[in-house]
């Protein structure tokens, strides 16, 4: 039994099946990815997982509970955080400030009127969130303006808001999307050493090969709106299948 | 039966006014991303165009009539315009009388001129700015305009009669069979709103530049990537847009007469007709500026009335509210659009 | 100091100071002197300049913290104003029970009216408010009259029960508006030369209400809460994401800030016992969004200085006739002083609607932030001039 | 500008705000010297004059202000003297107010109730008005009426028509020369009468607010009364621009009489519309079709234009008339402007003189003294005729003017031609008429 389970997934667009019968296991502490062509319900599978799309029909059960219908903000709630493609984080906020909204996430919940009480007596979650920036090698950072940020920062910033919350499951969708080669390397570094060091799970869609096969202990592929092949990374590496899905070859 | 095809007639009349104004509003969103509080401005300055032109047709000479009195017991000065003393009074004056149709020569470039100079003098350099802001500028904007009239032609309404010819009522359930009198200028109204409405439509659809327009609406980005400069079309469509306010102000003086704070009656509700219709979608925009103007006729019914008090003080923004709350995209607007 | 940092201290400190000595501040002129015309410092209008501070202020609190614009703000003035007013006929001429009425019911509506608008967002959100506003407005004004006495607007009697005071007092008038017997209109006017400065009761029980109002929203921007609210507005996605509902966040604060607007409405029936109708109309909802945004949204101070300015030009420039400008430039030869006359003129008295709106969209184009900013462009070019041109410019700081 | 030795009733004592006072060089006004508010010490009184001058009834606003600038003047001694010279009483010497010279202040009420009284606070407390006229609108006349009565100034009423303001909502220190709804009931109904005949239907259409209410209920009750019989009373919102869709109901509706309880921009559009809609050729029941406006604007009527020929109303003066008073304040008026007063103007002419000859009459700016001087007090040569300041209510009771759309105007202010001048007798009502009653003029305040 998976920490995620995805079974019999159907959303239809119109006339346009965007997933069809998708069943996804993610067994526990392991690196999930989701790779396919575009156009292949990637990115709908992703908004199904977090609740901001309600499927046609099956179920998405997370550590035993079905996350369908609940709110995006429930089911972060549940321990599963999103990155985005493009870094979604709040461009007006100090670096520091970013950093301390999870971690207020975390300590009060969904809602808490804490409104007399200044932030900066609240020494517990800064110190948290002072920790996290540091972590995140931006402590110096902690005073910018998030809007201001290189890319990767911004990334990185986002990935460490994620962590402040202590998820069970990461979701990240093409993290090193638009990323120079050491930029992509440091992620996936980082990537592995969540994995490894903090026991999260994490489902990524990605579409750089090289960024997959060095993560991913599992992959599922996605043709059409259905999984096509669900295996370990050197099978994938070799599944005629896929290559023809995928790549456009011929076997 | 009669009573409700006549107020269904009324709320078309109605609504081409609102139609006209939030088609224009929602040609500069749609195109330009920006909230224009001075439209309402626009179509005022339209209707005092028709002033203008009235004025300057009645341009006159003054002779002394001895044998009457003005109001300090001296002799009367009569005015006589130059155009009857030229065509003499009866061709002078049938062309005094067509001052209003006339007007729409005189607003279109008039109107086009104010848009361009709003649009290169101050609001371009608000695209990027937060919608407040430009709240705030275009508001600003439409104070001065609407002091600048009031300075010139002062607080009271201004008469503007319809050509003699197109006064007067008409029975237009006649071919019904059905007794349904209305005033035919209502009915100008109407149908000259539906043309220009379908004239700006069929711009849109048919040429190029329209067509290039209407992608950019869709994606600004995209098009500007293919190297057509879209901000100069926009400009173009922003003096469009006020010339069709205009042209809604110049041919509504004759239902109404004139007043320099007219613009701003208008202004709420024409945002409203603009959301409830789908902010950037033109075809909603019309369509809900009929709707609501048949909303607003059937609400100030007295069967109604007596049923709801007041309905027909809230009607327009209670549909609006329901509207909002059951299809928050409007009637027509695409999804996504300024939606979350 | 009281929670605060430094700035926000200073701050605090210098709109006591100012709120404290307005009378002197704002009547810089002697009484008899031409200039007198634009002293703002008796009563009526110091009143209306922290009355409708405190109504920007709460209004800065959904704006200018969550983004929300909300076009029906004035809806909740208007409540607070009819509430107050009802508590003066029904109760008695106290004005606590009065404010604390109005206050309530504003929430009330705003919780209501919130709860509804806040389910949408961007320009659909302001449409809504401004759709409610509207209707109260229209309604308040013909079908509700019995409650709000409409066109003319709620008034006291000679006969209303005044529960807990007088109907009437000894000599047959209608009783005025106290707190705890100190009336809201007493006036202290010390003349110094050919200077007179007004202390008024009301006034220093608005600008005290001010001080506190505004001391709350400091708390409230600095607080966890106040974080999470400009969090809403800089990015509503990553705070679903984040495991954050929004809309209590929107909410509580939409309901907060309503009861400041009620507040400011129950004060003001507590200076002046009516409520119009009027107050509620979508051109007041409108006003103290200019007020907030020529000040400088999501500032502190801004939105005082906002409303100073607007109230000031209501106040004062449409009191400036042509007699008055024929007194100022009276000196000059005939010709040269008509033709100023005539040139200014249409600015002021029945023009003055025309420098406001002047005076927006300058404001708007050259000072981005509002007036807060072009102090700060001050402040900074000042520094820069004191320190010599070695420093390198200084970066302008939000002044939150 | 003006003087500010005002003074309160509830005034705090030295010692409240001694702290202040201590700290620097202070020379204190003894506060309980003055025994009104704003008592002029100096050589000159100053009045307040609040219309509006922004919003629809900006151009009233500014032809009342025209007329206040005149009735100065005319204090003061400079022009002509106007209807100083036809006043019947004598008092006045052209020397100010009491040997004060007249100086004046102006506001903008906005024509909001709030506004209103902003505006006219701000006169009371910066310039030290002893006076307020003006207004534009009951609501606002009220508003403005309650907050004189607090501060213990006079308010002299400008155009206000509703029967409110000197009925429920009347107040000792307020006094308004204007006529009201009742009156223009009363005036009308007899001309209607004679001209249309006593078997009618009217279909009343009503500005949503109070003013229009009083209004209507003053018309429907005079007009029934001779036997007309009210088909409907329908009920306009206020922010109304377009009528059509109460005045097509009309057409079917079998009325053949329209009364529009409308003023101003109001009148203007639903006069237009009903006109568009034919109904003034239309005829029903073999009758004529009528419309009615019971409060004419001249200024306003403009902007209707030809569509008020041959249409019935009332108004409280016009320029046209041929007495002395009337001619020597249009020979002065027009010779000042270029064009004759409205009726707004010369009401509030009338006022701003009334209360002068009052103030010297009394010998005192006290409002007690003016408001005692007022009450009761006959005069004639303003233009009225005959004219009482009821005491019991403080309404001017004189002849009103029944008029009709001119059909053939010389010029452009030559609009309404007077069809009959009702006696003051027969608008006159008793104290206690119940469309009038539910108020109390309370006692004066001196401040």
């Amino acid at each position: 039994m998976g920490i995620l389970e995805v079974k019999g997934v159907n959303k239809r667009f119109g006339g346009l099946q965007a997933l069809g019968d998708v069943n996804l296991s993610v067994k526990e502490n392991s690196v999930h990815a989701i790779i396919g062509p575009n156009g292949a319900g990637k990115s709908t599978l992703l908004n199904v997982l977090v609740g901001k799309l309600i499927p046609d029909t099956g179920s998405v059960m997370f550590d035993g509970k079905s996350v369908l219908g609940r709110a995006p903000y429930e089911i972060n709630q549940m321990g599963i955080s999103r990155v985005f493609q493009t870094p979604e984080i709040f461009g007006d906020l100090t670096v520091l400030e970013n950093m301390l909204i999870p971690c207020f996430a975390k300590r009060d919940g969904a809602f808490e009127m804490n409104a007399i009480t200044s932030v900066l007596s609240q020494r517990d979650v800064i110190e948290k969130a002072e920790h996290m920036l540091e972590e995140m090698n931006m402590a110096d950072k902690q005073h910018m303006h998030a809007a201001a940020l290189s890319r990767g920062d911004k990334r990185r910033l986002e990935i460490g808001m994620c962590l402040s919350q202590e998820p069970r499951l990461l979701l990240l969708d093409e993290p090193t999307a638009g990323m120079a080669r050491a930029d992509t390397n440091n992620t996936i570094d980082l990537l592995k050493q969540i994995n490894e060091e903090r026991n999260i799970t994490i489902v990524i869609i990605e579409h750089d090969m090289h960024v997959v096969f060095s993560l991913a202990d599992r992959i599922t592929v996605l043709a059409q709106g259905s999984p096509l092949v669900e295996d370990d990374p050197q099978n994938i590496r070799g599944n005629p299948l896929v290559r023809e899905a995928y790549l456009g070859e011929k076997a | 039966m009669d009573a409700i095809l006549l107020q269904i007639l009324n709320g078309l009349d109605k609504g081409s006014a609102y139609a006209l104004i939030a088609l224009g509003l929602t040609l500069i969103f749609g195109t330009l991303g920006v909230v224009n509080f001075a439209h309402g401005a626009l179509f005022m300055i339209g209707a005092f165009c028709a002033v203008t032109v009235q004025r300057i047709l009645n341009i006159s000479f003054e002779t002394v009539d001895p044998t009457q009195t003005d109001f300090l017991g001296n002799a009367l000065i009569v005015k006589t315009p130059y155009l009857e003393a030229w065509f003499g009074p009866e061709t002078g004056g049938s062309i005094i009388d067509w001052a209003v149709p006339l007007a729409i020569l005189f607003a279109i470039p008039v109107m086009v001129f104010v848009g361009f100079a709003m649009e290169r003098g101050l609001i371009k350099h608000f695209y990027k700015r937060p919608h407040a802001d430009q709240i705030l500028v275009t508001f600003g904007l439409a104070i001065v305009l609407q002091e600048m009239i009031k300075f010139f032609y002062g607080a009271n309404p201004i008469q503007t009669p319809a050509p003699e010819m197109l006064s007067g009522i008409v029975n237009v359930g006649a071919i019904i069979g059905m007794d349904i009198v209305y005033p035919v200028w209502r009915i100008v109204y109407f149908f000259f709103s539906l043309l220009v409405i379908g004239g700006i439509f069929s711009f849109l659809q048919f040429t190029t530049f329209g067509m290039v327009v209407r992608a950019g609406m869709a994606d600004r980005e995209t098009v500007g990537l293919l190297g057509i400069n879209i901000d100069k079309r926009f400009t173009i469509m922003f003096g469009i847009a006020a010339a069709v306010a205009g042209l809604a102000g110049v041919m509504y003086t004759p239902i109404n007469s004139p007043n320099y704070h007219m613009g701003m009656d208008f202004l709420v509700l024409s945002f409203v007709v603009v959301v409830v219709g789908g902010m950037g979608s033109l075809p909603g925009a019309v369509l809900a500026g009929f709707l609501l103007g048949i909303l607003e006729s059937f609400a100030s019914m007295n069967e109604i009335k007596s049923l709801i008090p007041g309905i027909d003080q809230i009607i327009i923004y209670l549909v609006a509210i329901i509207i909002l709350l059951v299809r928050p995209r409007g009637l027509m607007g695409r999804k996504g659009v300024m939606e979350e | 100091m009281l929670g605060m940092n430094k700035n926000d201290t200073t701050m605090l400190l210098l709109v006591a100071v100012l709120t404290m000595l307005a009378p002197f501040i704002l009547n810089p002129f002697p009484t008899e002197s031409g200039w007198a015309q634009f002293n703002a410092g008796y009563p009526d209008l110091m009143q209306r300049f922290v009355i409708f501070g405190i109504f920007a202020i709460g209004f800065n609190i959904l704006f200018g913290l969550t983004g929300y614009l909300s076009f029906g703000h004035a809806a909740f003035l208007g409540i607070g104003s009819y509430s107050a007013v009802w508590m003066f006929k029904l109760l008695s001429m106290n004005v606590i029970p009065a404010i604390l009425l109005s206050v309530a019911m504003a929430g009330v509506f705003a919780l209501v009216i919130g709860y509804i608008s806040l389910r949408r967002s961007g320009i659909y959100f302001s449409i809504l408010t401004l759709a409610f506003a509207q209707m109260s407005f229209n309604l308040a004004y013909s079908v509700l009259t019995p409650i709000t006495n409409g066109e003319t607007g709620l008034q006291l009697t000679l006969n209303d029960p005044r529960i807990l005071g007088l109907s009437q007092t000894a000599d047959g008038s209608i009783p005025v508006t106290s707190l705890f017997g100190l009336e809201m209109r007493s006036t202290f006017e010390m003349v110094l030369g050919p200077w007179a400065f007004q202390f008024n009761v009301g006034y220093y029980l608005s600008a005290l209400v001010l001080l506190a109002a505004f001391y709350l929203s400091i708390r409230i921007f600095r607080s966890p809460f106040g974080l999470m609210l400009r969090a809403v507005k800089s990015n509503q996605q990553r705070m679903n994401y984040t495991g954050l509902n929004t809309r209590p966040y929107t909410l509580a604060a939409f309901v907060i800030s309503g009861m400041y607007a009620g507040l400011a409405g129950g004060l003001l029936a507590s200076m002046d016992p009516l409520a119009g109708a009027e107050r509620m109309q979508w051109t007041a909802s409108g006003e103290v969004v200019l007020m907030t945004i020529l000040g400088g949204a999501g500032t502190l101070i801004g939105p005082v200085l906002g409303a100073g300015f607007i109230k000031y030009f209501e106040n004062i420039f449409s009191k400036i006739n042509e007699n008055v400008l024929h007194g100022w430039f009276g000196a000059l030869p005939d010709g040269l002083e008509d033709l100023l006359v005539t040139l200014v003129y249409p600015f002021v008295g029945k023009g003055w609607h025309m420098t406001l709106g002047i005076l927006f969209v300058l404001v708007v184009v050259f000072l981005p932030g509002g007036l807060v900013e072009g102090g700060q462009r001050i402040a900074a070019w000042l520094r820069r001039k004191k320190a010599g041109k070695n420093t390198p410019t200084s970066t302008i700081e939000p002044a939150e | 500008m003006s003087n500010s030795k005002f003074t309160r009733r509830g005034m705090l004592k030295t010692g409240a705000i001694a702290g202040a006072g201590v700290a620097l060089p202070t020379i204190f006004t003894a506060s309980s010297v003055a025994a009104y508010t704003n008592e002029p010490t100096g050589g000159s009184v100053t009045l307040g004059f609040n219309v509006p001058q922004t919003g629809p009834y900006a151009d009233e606003g500014a032809d009342e202000l025209r007329a206040y600038q005149l009735a100065v003047e005319h204090l003061n001694g400079e022009g002509d003297g106007g209807m100083m010279n036809t006043f019947s009483s004598k008092e006045l010497q052209g020397n100010g107010i009491l040997g004060k010279k007249v100086e004046f202040v102006t506001g903008d009420t906005q024509t909001k109730s709030d506004a209103a009284r902003a505006s006219a606070k701000s006169m009371i407390e910066k310039d030290g008005a002893v006076m307020i006229s003006g207004g534009s609108s009951s609501g606002v006349a009220i508003a403005v009426q309650g907050l004189c009565q607090e501060a213990g100034v006079i308010f002299m009423a400008g155009l206000t028509h509703s029967n409110d303001t000197t009925g429920k909502d009347k107040k000792a220190n307020g006094f308004r020369h204007f006529f009201n709804a009742y009156m223009s009931a009363a005036a009308l109904a007899p001309v209607l009468k004679n001209l249309y005949g006593t078997d009618r239907n009217a279909y009343h259409l009503t500005a949503d607010y109070t003013w229009g209410w009083t209004q209507e209920e003053s018309i429907a009750a005079a007009t029934e009364a001779m036997g007309w019989n009210t088909v409907n009373k329908v009920r306009t919102p206020l922010a109304s621009t377009d009528f059509s869709s109460y005045i097509a109901p009309v057409l079917n509706s079998g009325a053949d009489v329209l009364i529009l309880n409308h003023y101003g921009g109001n009148m203007v559009n639903s006069l237009t519309n009903a006109v568009q809609f034919g109904l003034k050729d239309k005829m029903v029941n073999g009758k004529n079709f009528e419309i009615v406006v019971p409060l004419y604007s001249r200024l306003m009527a403009k902007g209707a234009g030809a569509n008020v020929k041959g249409i019935l109303g009332s108004t409280n003066w016009h320029w046209s008339l041929q007495d002395d008073a009337t001619k020597a304040f249009v020979k002065s008026f027009g010779t000042k402007y270029g064009f004759p007063p409205s009726q707004a103007a010369h009401t509030v002419y009338c006022q701003t003189l009334l209360y002068a000859d009052a103030a010297q009459r009394a010998g005192t700016f006290n409002p007690c003294g003016i408001g005692e001087a007022l009450e009761g007090f006959e005069f004639d040569g303003l233009g009225n005729g005959k004219t009482l300041y009821r005491a019991g209510d403080h309404q001017c009771f004189k002849d009103v003017l029944v008029v009709k759309g001119k059909e053939n105007p010389t010029s452009e202010f030559d609009l309404l031609e007077v069809v009959e001048v009702t006696p003051a007798g027969q608008v006159t009502y008793p104290i206690d008429h119940p469309m009038f009653a539910g108020g109390a003029l309370g006692t004066c305040n001196a401040g």
